[in-house]
């Protein structure tokens, strides 16, 4: 029988794993996906807190807004990357250092 | 023991995913190792009696944010690729910051005397849904409100900003 | 003198015995095999299904769970098998029909019957084509992520009560799940060839799929909401007191969500009109333009079990599923019956309809199918609100209106039926003259 | 010309609801549509300069399919041209024997026999409804709709058939030769004849039904590469394309030839009636309605028919005073104009052919920035050029 421990270091692992993936690209959309990684790495501790801890439901239904709003985030993300690369002709963040559109 | 194995096949899946992440140099495959992680947690989620969730994961995640995600690499991506490997001396900060990052996280979760309950709680979709209209209802709400909002900005963000070239055509013109 | 030597095929791309096994046998063997196609395919039919019976019928309680399972899973694919087969070898023969002509005829004994058999046999042999600058794994990965998750829907899928895989809380949002994952399969086969024409179809099957998913989900959704489970099982049981218990049949909304959702359906599993990713007049083949041989033959089977995935969450949502229309007769041949009869209207439109063009596609999405749904969603949770007890009169509106729903349901399929019979009747005149005079079994 | 270029560099805004869909600066992608591609119609090649769906700049390279059709005119007598005429627009071979016998009739001052012209009207029309067939159906194909092909192919097969009767050949009939017809048609040909009319105008309700006014059809067509007549006049576009845009121009009514002035018809034009004058569909239904023009001409004609010689008197080697004339005969694709140069040989001095799919050809450029890639087939389609043509 599993615990609960598993589940967070594994959640841990993937929430550095997301951190260093935002830190080290310089693409915005690799960016993006270290974003998603970090949300995951939340979203999988609610749930395993769901299962394994108390609280009951209220860790699945935490996870499933974590689930709407990083989708609501991803959107926005891209229309502002879009955005950016209609601008400056690349997705390159060290790029948008000049504040205007 | 079918759980264990299974957890860590998953597990092992997401961690070389999000390894594969930062060592790749194309931004599609990179996509495509987010799909996996995200498949793979749908999976432990599956694992954990979180039916609902894992579907909601898959269905959102996966077949909604990772094909946009895919659409605006594929809308982007092919000229001037952006560095996608940090320098070396960035390499180093990274590991040390990481395993460190890493280390603390571990030793706090070991450390600590989680409350467990050893009953899985029921995972009946209904009992999610009564908790969201009664627990939850703030934040539903607010949740429903930042939706709408993001989607206003996102096409207002995606709008066409050019008026359209060259004269309007009236209909029906006439034969001379 | 000049002999004639049958020229030497040379099998690559397969494992190194079956490729001297079938560079030995092959000119031979395959002949063969497509002459006896048809009891090879009947034999292996029927024993899978004899096996699949005898295990859960007699074996089932001696068994650990994982070999029911495994029974369960090899009957179901062969049963995706049979209806990718027989999906592909209908559409030939359903066009040819339409189109005034006959379709296969001399494949197998009866109407060409094995046409897709030996189509199979063929694509098998053919050279497994990768263009040089491919990206490879992800090319030779696609077809898979295709297949896989359009199998993987039917294992939530009821075929009858006790007739699933896995009942769950979630069977249709898993079976919605599974069908949109397909859609990376497609994305990734289009990224990876490398082609431009690719690129456009896995484009434009992205834009589609995540469009038309909502309005798919909708209408669904406003089924659900008046039945109040996400269970599959539980979405059919209630349906079983005769066809005017069909959700289809019980209010308005859900006979307008049922159109929606056939609508956004074709757009999902990409058939026409909705066929733009693969539209050959403008690119090329779309997506699978640089396929070949066996990879290609997964797209297609992805594709043809997609369009029997959908038709059956439409019949199990809103055609009573495995009920019979008058109760007392349920079985899963009901289920079968009913999804081939919305698989042969997918069919049917296809061969009727031209193509939309892309822009028309997102507008009919985003402009009437999304907000049209919406309405659908909330009239059909109103409806439900008021069709109570509390409300007698409202009450006694509904029975009627669900009356008047249901014999309009039955008219539309007596047309449908006459018209069949007419077009039976007079099929001397629509296939034309010539075609009947020379060919066998016309 | 140039104004009217320059007004029509940035043709107006092509899609249905007056919206560009996006203009997010995404990737600007080169396709290279052809030489072999589904709906070029043959060898045709362009390239596209496309902003994601919307398409920037069209430009046609052609050559696949040149023969030297014109050179190999001056190596040979008169008579042995003719099958090379049959492979020019081989979808109306017909057409294209007559172009070329009413050329040298013209210059030699030949006097063809009233049955031949009949024989040659009844001909030309009945290859002009196939053809015509032909660019429907396969307009049809083109947007994605399968089953009108197969309806028209089973139509020209009838046509077919009655050449095959005729002339012995089903594509390269070489029929109508310098001086009349090769030979006259078989016993029971007529009666044949007029059931196929009969059998063949309903069906033509048929494709409207199922295609015409088929609403994805329209929806697709209408108000897509709208060709204003002031355009199509600069372009020099003829046959169903300048109809198409409102211009009542036919050389059948306007210089007639073969008698054309014995049969009433009328010159359908577009009117606009889903969209603007000179969009797709406007060209396209040009065509259907040209089909039921021709089944009334062909039926004036049947009954017309007179009995006598189908041959005037023509020696076997055909030889022409010198000097030159320049003889049009309308096409089911435009006009087909042969330049006939004699310097009083057997073989023509200098033969050019103005093909009509050429000079129609030339619009696309014009016609195809701010299209979808989706309209790139409609408005090839629509145009209906045959690649034999084009490249002589």
């Amino acid at each position: 029988m599993m615990g609960l421990t598993p589940y967070l270091i594994l959640s841990a692992i993937l929430l550095v794993l997301g951190i260093a993936i935002v830190v080290s690209k310089r693409n915005a959309i690799a960016m993006l996906i270290g974003v998603e990684f970090i949300l995951n790495a939340a979203t999988l501790n609610l749930v395993a807190f769901s299962r394994h801890g108390v609280g009951g439901l209220s860790g699945q239904t935490a996870a499933l807004f974590v689930i709407v709003l990083a989708a609501a985030e991803a959107v926005v993300a891209l229309a502002i990357f879009l955005n950016f690369y209609h601008t400056i002709a690349t997705v390159d963040i060290d790029q948008g250092d000049q504040l205007k559109g | 023991m079918l759980e264990t194995v299974i957890f860590f096949l998953l597990a092992g899946l997401a961690v070389v995913a999000g390894v594969a992440i930062l060592l790749s140099t194309s931004i599609v495959r990179m996509a495509y190792w987010l799909i996996t992680m995200l498949v793979a947690v749908a999976g432990l989620y599956f694992l954990m009696g979180a039916y609902f969730v894992g579907v909601i994961q898959i269905l959102v995640y996966v077949g909604g944010v990772a094909v946009l995600l895919v659409f605006g690499v594929m809308l982007t991506s092919r000229q001037l690729a952006p560095k996608l490997l940090p320098g070396r001396g960035e390499v180093v900060w990274l590991f040390v910051v990481g395993f460190v990052l890493l280390e603390a996280l571990t030793l706090s979760i070991l450390h600590t005397r989680w409350q467990q309950n050893a009953l899985a709680p029921g995972n009946s979709v209904a009992e999610i849904g009564r908790n969201l209209l009664g627990e939850f209802l703030g934040p539903f709400e607010l949740v429903s409100v930042l939706l709408l909002v993001a989607m206003l900005g996102a096409a207002y963000l995606a709008r066409p900003k050019v008026p359209t070239q060259g004269p309007q055509h009236t209909k029906g013109t006439t034969v001379p | 003198m000049f002999t004639y030597e049958r020229p030497k095929v040379e099998y690559k791309g397969l494992s190194r015995p079956i490729v001297r096994l079938a560079n030995k046998w092959g000119p031979i063997g395959i002949p063969l095999l497509l002459r006896f196609a048809w009891g090879i395919f009947f034999a292996a039919l029927v024993f899978v299904v004899a096996f699949v019976w005898l295990v859960g019928r007699f074996v089932n309680p001696l068994l650990p769970w994982f070999v029911r399972d495994l029974v369960v899973v090899v009957g179901l694919l062969a049963f995706v098998c049979i209806v990718a087969i027989i999906g592909i070898w209908g559409e030939r023969k359903v066009s040819g029909r339409i189109q005034s002509r006959l379709g296969p005829m001399r494949t197998g004994a009866w109407h060409g019957w094995a046409q897709s058999l030996a189509d199979g046999l063929k694509f098998v042999q053919k050279e497994d084509l990768i263009p040089q600058d491919a990206d490879k794994p992800l090319f030779r990965l696609a077809p898979y992520v295709a297949l896989v998750p359009a199998f993987c829907a039917y294992l939530a899928i009821p075929f009858g009560i006790g007739w699933v895989f896995h009942d769950s809380d979630v069977g249709l949002l898993f079976v919605l799940a599974m069908l949109s994952i397909e859609v990376l399969g497609v994305i990734m086969g289009g990224w990876a060839s490398n082609s431009k024409w690719s690129l456009y179809g896995a484009m434009r099957e992205g834009c589609q799929l995540v469009s038309y998913e909502i309005p798919m989900g909708l209408s669904l959704l406003a089924a659900v909401a008046s039945v109040g489970s996400l269970s599959l099982v539980e979405l059919g049981r209630v349906q079983d007191h005769g066809w005017w218990s069909w959700l289809l049949f019980q209010n308005p909304f859900l006979f307008l969500a049922f159109f929606t959702y056939y609508i956004a359906s074709l757009a999902s599993c990409k058939r026409s009109p909705f066929d733009l990713p693969e539209g050959e007049s403008e690119l090329v083949a779309g997506f699978h333009t640089e396929y070949s041989g066996f990879r290609f033959v997964m797209f297609f089977f992805a594709e043809y079990a997609g369009m029997f995935a959908v038709s059956a969450l439409a019949t199990v949502i809103f055609l009573g599923g495995w009920n019979s229309p008058v109760p007392g007769l349920a079985s899963p041949l009901w289920f079968v019956i009913k999804s081939t009869f919305l698989v042969w209207v997918q069919m049917w439109v296809r061969w009727t309809l031209p193509r939309i063009r892309i822009d028309q596609v997102m507008h009919a999405c985003v402009k009437y199918l999304l907000p049209f749904t919406l309405l659908l969603f909330v009239g059909s949770s109103l409806w439900q609100l008021y069709d109570n007890p509390d409300h007698p009169l409202f009450e006694g509106f509904a029975a009627v209106l669900r009356f008047g729903l249901g014999c309009l349901g039955l008219l539309l399929l007596g047309l449908y039926f006459a018209g069949a019979a007419y077009g039976f009747y007079h099929r001397n005149q629509l296939v034309g003259q010539m075609v009947r005079k020379h060919l066998p079994g016309a | 010309m140039k104004e009217i270029e320059l007004q029509y560099r940035h043709p107006p805004d092509l899609l249905h609801d007056g919206e560009i869909p996006s203009d997010i600066r995404t990737e600007e992608l080169v396709l290279n549509m052809g030489p072999q591609h589904p709906s070029t119609h043959g060898v045709l090649r362009v390239v596209l300069q496309t902003d994601g769906e919307l398409v920037l700049k069209a430009t046609p390279y052609m050559g696949y399919l040149h023969r030297c059709a014109e050179k190999i005119a001056e190596k040979v007598s008169y008579r042995q041209f003719t099958p090379y005429t049959d492979r020019l627009d081989y979808l109306a071979a017909m057409n294209n024997n007559l172009g070329f016998a009413l050329a040298v009739e013209k210059l030699g001052g030949i006097e063809t026999p009233p049955r031949a012209d009949y024989l040659r009207v009844i001909f030309a029309e009945l290859n002009r409804i196939a053809s015509h067939l032909m660019a429907t159906g396969s307009y049809g194909l083109d947007m994605g709709a399968f089953t009108p092909l197969i309806y028209c192919f089973r139509e020209r097969e009838w046509v077919m058939d009655l050449f095959e009767a005729a002339s012995g050949a089903r594509l390269t009939y070489s029929y109508i030769t310098i001086g009349g017809v090769r030979e006259d048609v078989p016993p029971g040909w007529v009666g044949r004849c007029r059931e196929f009319l009969d059998y063949f105008e309903p069906k033509i309700t048929e494709y409207n039904n199922l295609l015409s006014f088929n609403h994805i059809f329209i929806n697709r067509t209408g108000n897509v590469g709208i060709c204003p007549p002031e355009l199509a006049v600069a372009y020099g576009l003829t046959g169903p394309c300048v109809r198409g845009s409102g211009i009542p121009w036919d050389l059948r009514k306007a210089t007639p030839y073969c008698r054309y002035d014995e049969f009433d018809f009328d010159i359908p034009v577009g009117r606009g009636e889903n969209g603007a004058v000179g969009d797709c569909w406007d060209r396209y239904f040009v065509r259907v309605q040209e089909m039921v023009q021709s089944v009334r001409i062909i039926r004036q004609a049947l009954d017309k028919l007179v009995e006598g010689p189908v041959q005037a008197k023509v020696p076997r080697m055909v030889k022409l005073p010198a000097g030159e004339v320049y003889c049009e005969v309308e096409n089911p694709r435009g006009q087909l104009g042969f330049h006939l140069v004699s310097d009083g040989g057997t073989s023509p001095y200098r033969l050019k052919i103005r093909g009509p799919s050429f000079c129609n050809l030339s619009v696309l450029p014009v016609l195809a920035p701010n299209c979808l890639l989706a309209d790139i087939a409609a408005l090839l389609g629509s145009i209906d050029i045959v690649m034999g043509e084009v490249d002589r």
